[in-house]
């Protein structure tokens, strides 16, 4: 897709309106996630269920339209899913954007499968998966700066 | 100056669906200039300096005539004031490692301006840590300026070191190195005058700027990647230790000792980038050519049409000089909503090529956001060069226009 | 390998009157690599690494596709283990100015050979200077051969770095770097392989050799001047602090400090000599399409009948190993009452490029005036690559023959 | 003169077969002087007369033909002359290679004219120039390594 039309029919309308955005009351886990050469800085949140599965989740902070958007549509994604499956999903993302996952697998994303094309602008996709690589960082390697 | 005769010389130039306002990363380079390198490597490639042989004896005229132009170029006494680097970069380390760490000491100051560039403040950053003396920054007013009164406060009579852009790669501004080089002089220190965003656009003249030391690059001023040059005056360099070593800059090698070439060779290890020095020589040729005059009329023209067209739109600001004469062809904006990256981006599906980011600037992105209440810590960036057409200048215009619709505003 | 299809893309040995052996000290470009470089600059020239517009990304992705490829020439695991330097000269200096500071210290021992270029002796005795480390050194016999014997003895546990060259540029034989990087490994040390003068001419495999790091030079091999490499294993770049800073070297930059990008990245302050990496790349793929077993067998067989020709001369003296195919192309030699440089101009009368001196390698002098006699502290050397032919050979040896008598004798 | 010629004209004789090599007897200067990157390495003792002629001279040391032609060549010219004269020959010599001097004033070196095509050998100038910038630190400048 072209990335007018990428902006056009989805980036935009996450950026300018996510419904992630903000803070979650009583997070279980809080983690900041930062692409130094863009300046995108996210604060993401979550809590989890008495199953392990994510309840909710929000993000905070600035950064271009692709990695708030990225980070929207992933919390879209991810929210009443257990841990691992939401991991999962994380290494389509990333398998995804490095070309190296197939079409089928890639629809297991919804909305997130059109940010396929940014595989095609290698200086954006560090923006994309900011919020992915902060969920992987989270729930694979247990980071966590709640205090 | 004919800009159409002009840019038949830069292939790259030649689709019209290509606007490059990136100039003040790279510039573009002309085929004189490849043509130059071509030739040195089909007609006398050699190792310089030390054969005895037909190639290797042009190839070392050819350096060093190349040496000779770059020290005519910069208004250098001698060509011995010039060393060969890679580039601006290499050249500010160079006089940090050699000079900073051997003339300066504890307490010392050494100070900059908020708008260096990352290559003139880190070089200093590590001096600080190995030898003591403290890292002090200027900051200009909110457009950009320096004034002499803000520089006399500044300067202590411990400032044994100033570093200071000539023109800043973000803001375009002209910062006032005479006056900064006469009050660092007065303490017997020495002023690190970095040309990277000058040499291109105006004539140098490092003794009217009182300059010590001189940093430039060649990509930026037409040349190849991977030369450029550190001016230096000649005293200095007869008192530096060597920086890099090995090969080409000795004189004897004992086992556990070894005594240095004369100057310039002392600071130049290994063998030399001599098709890189034969191809800044060309564009040192093509620039002068041209002319610092038509090449300045040039980019006032193109650079006033983008400056007073973003000026002139609703949600974008433009930062710096309200003179856009005052910009040395660079044109800092933001637009209300949108991240630099994804102006730059959407840009980019129109073909026009602008920078997006920190510009290698961050303590000047950290000022900007408190002064002037950036949303961002990034700018957009549209830098501009004398190929570069009006009607480019229209078209950027006019797309930058549309950027809040494609954006969904 | 067919050699007069070779030479054609070879515009400057286009010449038949021109016999240049002085491949070591750097070689001749094939016309592919002038075309990659232009082409670079024609279709997308642009600052790598920052750009988010298509020139940018090509620009990008040619250099770091130039990365990978030079990996894959050397052996390495992985492209990050790969820094762009400007000639192993600057390898060298990274190595000693941030591994050497960082990791040596007072008592430690660094072992180099007496037969190492300027450029791996200079960066150690700063190294020492600086930390108080000990340089050590081995000798080799007479013919140039270090046997495992004589490394066991000189590598002592103080042994913390070994610097050794793969290749020697005087007397072309292959030293036994395998050995001493056990020997060093045991000590929880480090080996400095500089394959300067190996990577032209035989595969390398810095996983085979045990070297922690590897430095070369892109002219040496067909490349551009401007451009060499540093391997350095991952592990201990990360660890390394870095060298040059800067642009493109940094994540966060405070007034006070800074945060350092990633490996490599860490490693290559300023604009990068995106250009020079094409060339270099192509230059590799040049060298691959042949292959390196021709490449031997030509050279080989160009060695044999300059080696052997010199040595039936009278008067003429011949160093390093008896066996012509142990000289890596380098055949390096003396003749009575004749001063090298008196040799090498009077062949220069005859069109015939050779280097004559103290080839960067004045401590092996001295060793070689002592153990051998010699007369000067000097020697006269041709050095040969695959473009050269055995008729090319001949005519030297020819010329060779008749230098004592146009020196009066 | 093609440098084939050059040698066998006049180097190689003085090369071979220098009139003034070895050492004089209670010299009154005694100077090293060396080109490093060559290796050349002379050491030049010259006497003087009541008068301050320069009465006897010798050069030792190595080097390649062209420093030691040009040392014996220098010697010949020089012995008998005030050292004033001496240090003139000296700047003809040194305008000679630098390609600075005309014909006319270039006849006064006598046989070390001969050495003028060396002006287009760069690398090799420093060869030719060994002897007479020695001669030119000693009676210019007065430097003297005699005990
Ligand atoms: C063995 C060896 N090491 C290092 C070097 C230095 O290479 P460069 O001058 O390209 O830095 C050379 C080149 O002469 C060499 O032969
Ligand atoms: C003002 C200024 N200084 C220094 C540099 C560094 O130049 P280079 O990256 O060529 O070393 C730049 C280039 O971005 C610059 O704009």
């Amino acid at each position: 897709m072209e990335l007018k039309n990428l902006y056009r029919e989805i980036v935009n309308e996450h950026n300018l309106h996510p419904v992630h955005k903000g803070d979650i009351e009583d997070p279980d886990m809080i983690l900041n996630g930062v692409n130094p050469s863009c300046g995108d800085d996210i604060y993401l949140q979550l809590k989890f269920d008495e199953n392990g599965n994510v309840s909710e989740g929000s993000f905070n902070g600035s950064g271009c339209a692709i990695s708030q958007a990225s980070a929207d549509m992933m919390l879209d994604l991810i929210i009443g899913l257990p841990k691992e499956e939401a991991l999962e999903k994380a290494e389509i993302f990333m398998g995804m954007v490095r070309g190296t996952v197939d079409e089928e697998k890639i629809e297991e994303l919804d909305e997130a499968a059109s940010l396929a094309d940014i595989a095609h602008m290698p200086a954006r996709v560090k923006c994309a998966t900011l919020g992915w690589k902060t969920m992987q960082r989270m729930l694979r390697d247990g980071e966590n700066e709640k205090k | 100056m004919n800009i159409n005769e002009i840019r038949k010389d830069f292939k790259i130039l030649a689709d019209p669906a290509y606007v490059y306002f990136d100039n003040a990363a790279t510039s573009q380079r002309p085929e004189q200039v490849l043509e130059a390198m071509d030739a040195f490597s089909r007609t006398m490639n050699a190792n310089p300096l030390r054969g005895l042989y037909e190639w290797s004896i042009k190839a070392t005229d050819a350096y060093e005539d190349a040496r000779a132009k770059t020290a005519a170029f910069v208004g250098a006494d001698d060509p011995s004031e010039i060393v060969f680097v890679r580039n601006a970069t290499e050249a500010l380390n160079l006089v940090a490692f050699s000079y900073g760490l051997e003339f300066l000491k504890e307490g010392d100051e050494i100070l900059i301006t908020v708008m260096e560039h990352h290559s003139n403040i880190l070089p200093w950053q590590m001096v600080c840590r190995k030898t003591g003396a403290v890292l002090k920054f200027i900051e200009p007013k909110e457009d950009g300026t320096i004034t002499e009164e803000m520089l006399k406060e500044a300067v202590t009579e411990k400032t044994k070191l100033i570093g200071m852009g000539l023109v800043s790669n973000v803001l375009g501004v002209r910062n006032p190195v005479e006056k900064a080089a006469e009050l660092v002089h007065k303490n017997g220190g020495v002023i690190v005058v970095d040309g990277a965003q000058s040499a291109p656009h105006m004539k140098t003249d490092v003794k009217a700027y009182g300059a010590d030391f001189f940093s430039f690059s060649g990509h930026k001023m037409l040349g190849p990647m991977g030369i450029g040059g550190l001016y230096a005056r000649h005293d200095l360099l007869e008192k530096m230790p060597p920086f890099l070593s090995g090969g080409e800059m000795i004189e004897y090698v004992k086992r556990d000792s070894a005594t240095y070439a004369e100057v310039p060779h002392k600071f130049e290890a290994g063998t030399v980038n001599a098709s890189g020095a034969v191809g800044l020589a060309a564009a040192i040729e093509y620039l002068e050519n041209i002319g610092f005059d038509a090449i300045e009329e040039q980019e006032k023209k193109v650079t006033k049409i983008v400056y007073e067209g973003l000026k002139s739109l609703p949600h974008v600001h433009v930062y710096g000089n309200p003179d856009p004469e005052k910009h040395s062809g660079i044109v800092t904006f933001n637009i209300d909503g949108c991240h630099p990256h994804d102006i730059s981006s959407v840009l980019d599906t129109e073909h026009i090529a602008i920078r997006a980011g920190h510009h290698c600037a961050q303590p000047l992105m950290e000022f900007m956001q408190e002064k002037l209440s950036m949303e961002f810590r990034a700018t957009a960036r549209a830098s501009m060069y004398f190929y570069n057409t009006e009607e480019e200048a229209e078209r950027f215009v006019e797309a930058v226009s549309k950027v809040r619709g494609w954006l969904g505003f």
